[in-house]
């Protein structure tokens, strides 16, 4: 049976090589990927709440940005991103730029998805970013898929394929899992652990070994491990050898990151403070914020000041609001886009796409 | 005066009715009971009801509503709701296999008194995978029922029903509809003591002579709508027809109606092929093909994904303006 | 996390109070009902591909019926049964008769199902059988609903889900045991263990802990056991404080029973040699056929003479020729029987049966 | 001398030439590689091109056919076999929602050349569960493509066509017709080298003046049947249309047939609500309704489960003499 590494937490992840490797700018770089995320989901929740400009769903990552930031900065060329609804913080993270994502939001034609895809679909195959899925863990056999592919091609890669600790409980994921061992799949199943889908706590939704949601791994004989999401540090640290050993033996495995989202499930979420005590946000925004962490480790170090930090706030903030202006000022789809990319072979004309009806009206 | 309350208050009576009514009831879902429902349709019931009766469910629609058929067989009324009925997908045998299929594959001798609800539209803004209308899928399995009421009033009428019903009921709803208000008589007004309106007969929502708008779901509202411009503009006299249920089928109605007005457009929210319109425009073109003074038209969504772009997705559905422009054509 | 109970090989079961309180005729019974199962089996075989009699299915049990009989026999009056669609043996051995099914079989309208099931879709709900069902893994759910009906009636039951080797990676069982486990529901899973899902073995088919199949209840929190199937003594010893605790606390289990189906996967099966060797399948019919084991444990006990089997055998080649005979001279369903058995508001012609059109033609 | 090669076998030609083709294809299913393919359609193959290329899977449909829209979206062109098409229930979200839907989702930016096919047929005495036919429902979904080949011919041509096309194609193919002969030309015998049958087309099987037949899958034969005993004891000249594709649909040729014989009738083993033949006869209503001289009928399989019993389940389904019965009440 595979078994987990459980490396103490009292562990110092920053002087891991990987973590130790890293220049001043590169430490920078990932505090500042998790503050543009926040401050990109801050002006959205404005956005939404105060202009209006946003429909439908919106679901922050708010608290959870080391989880995205610190996985996809160990991710080189051939390795691929998949995710759940929450896809802000990784569509940032493998660098989509702030106005495509926040004109998506205001369903705009300047949008990543052209305005019809929203918050929870957010693509970019360019930069191996394969979304943003709606339906609670529909994305898992499509990330081993990804994997397949890539083994069919001999790239060395690997897919991360990250769900909430709600999704566990859905049917595909554990076909997934099977198939993932089975076939030697270099997928790895990320669990952001935030304790709660939508009202429901882990505790109500899943029956699972005391080790943790990770641990159904063993029942697949596949690799697992739980990490303490709030250091980016620890993430980047115990994460590298499941990538490695997904590169070089083509095995999947199961990551469940203890994490806690700040907000309420999503912007509808009128209990967030009923079924969650004031006192627990509370206690997390204050001792599991990812940023303020990392922040104050960097300071320690002595990699930034407190002024240094105050300005790459203000930049990020700044980008933000841009993004917003962007969006505000971009144009909405042309109805006749309605029925644009349906079909492949319509798009582009084909013979395929022109023979038979391929739409019907009422 | 009559007391107007809205579409998911006058569910929440109908599903707090038939709790007192049968012990055997027992609503599951996900976040129905200590949330109260995401779309507060079952707000306060767990408080009322307690643990036994009102039960959230882990994200495993196959697994839990497997379940209630299961337990259907032997006698538990299980009402499931599906937060979006987009969800039926991942459960899709269980809902088309199971619940369909066990009475007939057993010769009889089971039967599943199961209601599975939820709101199943558009145009609300959350993408093509959260908008499924698959009410001409599920009514295309004999076996099972569907039930799409387009106000509180049918809603509370129906969802009893759909509840003492033997038989599966798919039950859909609308979240664009559930704040809206309708007048739903309390109890004490009722001359039965209750509000039961038997699944499988329409409702004729207004009287017209010249063409029939049949519909179901919301766009029954929109051809309403529709019908009011009708008049007021073109002096046309158009007939509201509100199928309520799309299995059973009460085709008596649609055809009483389309032999007096000799013209007919069905409209829905559902897609176009092979659409619920695609049925009652070819029963018309066998039952009163000499009837008909022009042919059958229908109006549906746009044959496209949901678009979640909120002024798109707006034209993606039937407006008024779309029925009458289209009624026109054929008056 | 529960752990299994891993009794050694060599237990004497025989001396398990749940087999030595037998009486001798309980014990002949158990090996009658295996031996009515094969005979039953063996005939339908026959009017299958001599008398061209059968259509469709028709997946046999020889081999494994120690496992529904042994287990069934420890039922008492709230316990429950669901299977898959190698139903036969479990429908005999809750006592369904041989004339219904074999008039299932032959598609009558004095089989159990009038006809309408055939082989996979056996019923009997006044017996606790509740099928009977064609799509891999699909009972599992069910089988968690007849629970949750018991636990919620205040019944003190428990409900049997049998399902093979190869429907542990549908979806539907993952939700099902999550569901079970965190919800107490008295639901035992029973893997009946033959080794194959049609032609592909289990190591092609399953990733899991070497422990085994059911071991991947540790991943539910749940408790479990891998049981050798050839014998019905260690069956029923080995199942019996699962049912217990079913009863007493209400808590589900997976059960592993390992066994052998002789024949192919189903009368179709062409390839039943060609992905086992005809080595291995003789093995199995020598060392694993449980009837021949537990005949000769109870001439070993003394219990019967060679001669009250042959006897006993014969018998049971009569009941199921009588039984062939019984559903050759019975009548085919009506074609009026089409519409009925759909809704059951139609069937009792009631007003909601009456109300709107429930039929549409083409 | 034309070649005769049974249905299993054209079909079997076409994923061989494609294999060759394009190292993309690769095909996945249940016992597709070494047990040769529970119905003999992947015979072969898997000997031929290895464990690469033809892979077994387990028992989890969801799984790999999710799994192999994932590959999709990177460019691998897999060939998904269901063992039966039932069995896309248990994957019907990932049908449905993923395949369909991630090209719009995305702003076109990724598409899914998968193909899934199998069997989709009743009348093989396999019960109501096994025996679902679930054309319409596909069809019903923008985004996919549904692809029902009548005979080997077509089924070698189409699937050809369905694995070099870029969208999702979802390939019905039938268990009663593996085993019927047609005559499937070899490659060299013909122009281009291969035969390659475009999605969309639909195909005239017989020319006649007096009424349509139109058809899909192995109805199709069916209506053949029927058409040769109108003319024989009827005096009545049947044309026979097969759709070959039921998204992309052949309007054209369905209205060109219409608008010559000013009658139709759709025969189809669907189910009757919302099957493929409403959404023909609603269409022919839209456009052809002056055309038509008696309405559109509709012969489908019983709105009923499908029932084991091998003698009353072949009532259930469409035959010659319910179309010609039928065809002469509008004749
Ligand atoms: C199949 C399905 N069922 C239900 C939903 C509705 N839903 C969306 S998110 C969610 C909670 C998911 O929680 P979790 O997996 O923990 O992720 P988190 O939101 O915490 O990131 C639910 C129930 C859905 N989208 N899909
Ligand atoms: C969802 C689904 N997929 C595939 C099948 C076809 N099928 C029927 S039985 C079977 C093998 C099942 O093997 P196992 O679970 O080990 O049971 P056994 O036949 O050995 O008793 C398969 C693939 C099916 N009935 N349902
Ligand atoms: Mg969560
Ligand atoms: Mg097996």
């Amino acid at each position: 049976m595979a078994s987990s590494t459980q490396k103490p937490q009292s562990e110092n992840y920053a002087d891991d090589p990987i973590n130790s490797s890293l220049s001043k700018d590169e430490k920078i770089s990932l505090l500042r990927d998790m503050v543009r995320i926040r401050r990109f989901e801050q002006e959205a929740l404005r956005q939404y709440q105060q202009a209006n400009a946003i429909g439908g769903f919106l679901h922050v990552y708010i608290g959870q940005e080391s989880v995205a930031v610190g996985t996809i900065s160990l991710l080189g060329d051939d390795d691929h991103v998949i995710t759940a609804y929450r896809d802000h913080g990784h569509a940032l993270a493998v660098g989509m730029n702030m106005n495509e994502c926040m004109a998506e939001l205001f369903g705009k034609a300047t949008g990543c998805s052209k305005g019809k895809g929203g918050s929870m679909h957010y693509f970019a195959p360019d930069k191996n970013y394969w979304g943003g899925h709606g339906i609670v863990g529909g994305q898992t056999p499509l990330g081993a898929g990804i994997a397949f592919a890539l083994k069919y091609n001999d790239k060395k890669g690997c897919c991360l394929c990250y769900l909430g600790d709600g999704a566990i409980n859905q049917g595909a994921y554990h076909e997934a899992l099977n198939l993932a061992s089975l076939w030697d799949l270099p997928v790895i199943y990320i669990i952001e652990n935030n304790g709660y889908s939508m009202g429901t706590s882990q505790a109500r939704s899943s029956a699972h070994p005391e080790e943790g949601l990770a641990a159904r791994a063993e029942g697949y004989n596949m690799d697992w491990e739980q990490i303490n999401g709030v250091s980016i540090y620890e993430i980047r640290a115990r994460v590298k050898e499941h990538i490695d050993r997904a590169h070089e033996k083509s095995r999947p495995a199961i990551l469940e990151i203890m994490t806690y989202r700040h907000k309420g499930h999503s912007i509808a979420d009128a209990n967030a403070e009923k079924y969650r005590t004031k006192e627990e946000i509370q206690e997390y925004m204050v001792k599991h914020d990812p940023i303020e962490f990392f922040k104050k480790a960097l300071i320690d170090e002595g990699v930034i000041t407190e002024d240094d930090y105050k300005t790459l706030n203000k930049e990020a903030g700044k980008e933000a609001a841009d993004s917003a202006e962007f969006a505000h000022n971009s144009p909405f789809p042309d109805e006749s886009e309605i029925f644009d990319d349906i079909y492949w072979e319509v798009d582009n004309n084909t013979e395929a796409g022109r023979t038979g009806r391929h739409f019907f009206h009422g | 005066m009559p007391r107007e309350i809205p579409y998911r208050e006058a569910l929440r009576e109908g599903l707090d009715e038939e709790l007192a009514n049968d012990d055997n009831v027992v609503l599951i879902g996900e976040e129905v009971a200590q949330y109260n429902g995401a779309y507060k349709v079952t707000e306060g019931l767990w408080k009322k009801w307690g643990d036994k009766r009102i039960i959230d469910a882990p994200i495993s629609e196959a697994g839990f509503i497997g379940m209630g058929i299961g337990a259907s067989m032997l006698g538990v009324r299980p009402v499931m709701e599906l937060m979006f009925y987009s969800f039926a997908y991942v459960a899709f045998d269980q809902m088309m296999n199971n619940a369909a299929t066990v009475r007939y594959m057993s010769g009889g001798l089971i039967n599943c008194p199961i209601v599975v609800r939820g709101p199943a539209n558009g145009g609300t803004n959350v993408g093509a995978t959260h908008s499924h209308t698959p009410e001409n899928i599920f009514a295309n399995m004999p076996g099972l029922k569907v039930v799409c009421p387009s106000d509180g009033y049918d809603a509370k009428g129906l969802i009893k029903s759909a509840i003492r019903d033997n038989d599966p009921v798919y039950f859909m709803e609308s979240t664009v509809l559930y704040g809206a208000k309708c007048s739903v008589p309390s109890n004490d007004e009722l001359e039965d003591g209750e509000l039961i309106i038997p699944i499988g007969k329409a409702k004729v929502k207004k009287e017209g002579a010249d063409v029939s708008l049949i519909a179901h779901g919301r766009a029954v509202l929109t051809s309403l709508a529709a019908a009011e411009i009708l008049s007021e503009k073109h002096n046309i006299d158009a007939e509201v027809v509100d199928l309520r249920s799309i299995r059973p089928l009460d085709e008596t109605t649609v055809l009483q109606s389309v032999r007096k007005t000799h013209r007919a457009v069905y409209i829905e929210e559902n897609k176009p092929f092979c659409g619920v319109g695609a049925q009652i425009s070819s029963m018309l073109m066998e039952q009163a093909f000499d009837d008909l003074d022009a042919p059958v038209l229908r109006i549906t969504s746009a044959d496209a994904p949901a678009f979640y772009s909120p002024p798109i997705e707006k034209m993606q559905l039937p407006t008024p303006e779309e029925i009458v422009e289209r009624t026109l054509s054929i008056c």
